[in-house]
């Protein structure tokens, strides 16, 4: 090792990253790849972003991806026909329509009372945020300090591994959302009182 | 009225979801749109709906009692006399009805994009077939420390009923009486007082809710030919005079309410 | 795809082994890759050969290798100092309530399907079992007789040497426990649950 070549250990750090994230069942943790590795985060994420367009250009059957604030090979999303009949984990039930509702309001407004989640939806919520807990799509993520002591929802890291986010921060701001002027509009003139 | 409407999506899942259809299916001929024939639409969708519990039929009670509110106010001349205060408290309503739909819109628009992006990530499938069998052994042992007293312990606590989610009635929890309590109730009453006035009627309750509830009580018998009502100007207090015979009031057609 | 190039059906063998391998949790069986690609056995051993050596040519940080009959993904021996260091920091050293919980669960009442498992703890228990199967204390140790057929999960040799129990009667008792209702149900229900 003494008289290694310039880049030896450039190819050490690269061989050894894809091993540790071949082996990691969860994505693999920037943080703890770097502290095995000894490199800072950054050079991380610049060498598994650099393996990531390797693998894409090579026209590889798998894709490496920062998932929920670490790295995971996965199949790619060209190869899903092939995967789907052999992986039992993809045909998992796909979310209500309220269920989507619900999810969506908890993911951007968290942390949320089932209360407060109950009166956006304009009817009880119980019912849909119990599936969505048991599906490990949100969870109790905090009290609320108030005298009544509400439980807070708040999304999970498998909600992120299953959208594919890295973060919160990828989901689109709810602003793109909120209706244009012209649905407003709609809304206001449905409500307004005729002949005003 | 002109307007046809057509539901396309027969379960709603909430008051906010129907009014959102109804108000965004009508944007075709949006000018032509009255609020009268969303009301008409709504209540019309409200009877359709054939079984479901309190806690839903309150909530589209509620927003059935704001429109019918809107719309009284429509029609009824305008009269110098109303109360300033009146009027302000139903544009409020009407505001706060109408934020509570853009809300509804806003997470509709972002439950697709959730979907979607979940349908996307669903493509690949994450590898997690962990460390070879060769590094099994190195892993620390979990178990050390861990007494067999402490493995009952947890398999107890694993099977110690879990505290039920308690369903958070606070919001209807001042609703004491359902629509169909109310319309027995005043069958009984009625007859004997004659001729009565809506405020004096519910003079001692204390909730809106229950005024709402009692409102649409006095629809129903309206509804059925057993009152006749005269409101004399917008928000002004409502004569109830009974005109019904003694002949068995309907209560079955009103428990689509509340069933 | 009527005007394909001639070896376009070769390019999507290929990526469609690599994502399959990638995403088995055991070696891919040859006949199953087989099957899944509608190629003949030996053309699938051939391509993986293949790749094999492609890969150790890229000097990657993983190889592709053949394991009891099948084909899996391993991190490179050279790698080995890295993945050691990782399976001994990377993970935490003590069972987390949930995976102690589970441990009990299947302890006390094996032989149990992981739907029972789930059903008792009321959020999908899956992870949590796969590490407990790694770790070695609980393992396949039966099959439902009923139309799923359904693995039954149970405790192993090495759980009782760690807990220091010469056989599972020496488990505490907990005769004088009678679950609640809604536990004896989730019993019931996840193993109908299975079975469908």
């Amino acid at each position: 090792m003494t008289a290694e070549p310039p880049d030896q250990s450039a190819t050490e750090v690269r061989r050894a990253l894809e091993a540790l994230i071949m082996v990691s069942e969860q994505p693999a943790a920037t943080g703890l790849l770097a502290e095995l590795l000894e490199v800072p985060q950054n050079e991380v994420d610049r060498v598994a972003t650099e393996l990531a367009a390797e693998f894409e250009a090579r026209n590889s059957g798998f894709v490496l991806v920062q998932v929920a604030g670490g790295w995971r090979f996965e199949s790619h999303p060209d190869c899903a026909p092939y995967v789907e009949r052999f992986v039992l984990e993809g045909q998992s039930t796909r979310l209500s329509a309220a269920a989507l509702e619900t999810l969506a309001i908890v993911a951007y407004k968290q942390p949320i009372s089932r209360a407060q989640v109950s009166a956006v939806r304009g009817v009880n919520a119980d019912g849909v945020i119990r599936t969505l807990v048991q599906r490990g799509y949100i969870d109790e993520i905090a009290r609320d300090p108030g005298p009544g002591q509400a439980v807070l929802l708040g999304t999970t890291r498998e909600f992120l591994e299953r959208l594919g986010l890295n973060s919160l921060d990828e989901l689109p701001g709810v602003a793109d959302f909120v209706p244009g002027p012209e649905v407003a509009e709609a809304l206001e003139r449905g409500l307004a009182a005729e002949g005003e | 009225m002109g307007v046809s409407y057509e539901v396309t999506t027969p379960v709603f899942e909430g008051p906010f979801d129907l009014l959102l259809h109804l108000i965004l299916s009508h944007q075709v001929d949006m000018y032509e749109v009255s609020l009268t024939a969303i009301v008409d639409a709504y209540l019309a969708e409200l009877s359709n709906m054939e079984r479901f519990n309190l806690d839903v039929t309150t909530e589209f009670l509620l927003i059935a009692a704001t429109l019918v509110e809107l719309k009284a106010r429509s029609l009824l001349p305008a009269d110098e006399g109303v109360d300033l205060d009146d009027e302000l408290a139903l544009f409020e309503e009407r505001d706060l009805l109408l934020s509570r739909l853009l809300d509804a819109k806003t997470f509709k628009d972002a439950a697709r994009v959730l979907e979607a992006l979940g349908a996307r990530a669903a493509l690949s499938a994450p590898r997690r077939s962990g460390p070879e069998e060769r590094f099994w052994g190195l892993a620390p042992d979990l178990l050390e420390g861990v007494s067999p007293l402490e493995l009952r312990r947890a398999y107890l606590a694993a099977l110690a009923p879990k505290p039920k989610p308690t369903v958070d009635l606070s919001h209807v929890a001042s609703i004491r009486f359902t629509v169909t309590d109310v319309v027995r109730s005043l069958t009984e009453e009625l007859p004997s007082a004659g001729r009565v006035r809506f405020r004096q009627l519910t003079a001692s309750l204390v909730d809106r809710v229950e005024v709402v509830v009692h409102f649409l009580a006095i629809l129903e018998l309206f509804k059925q030919g057993r009152v006749e009502l005269l409101q004399a100007r917008t928000f002004g207090d409502i004569d109830i005079t009974w005109v019904g015979s003694d002949a068995h009031v309907d209560l079955a057609s009103v428990d689509s309410y509340d069933g």
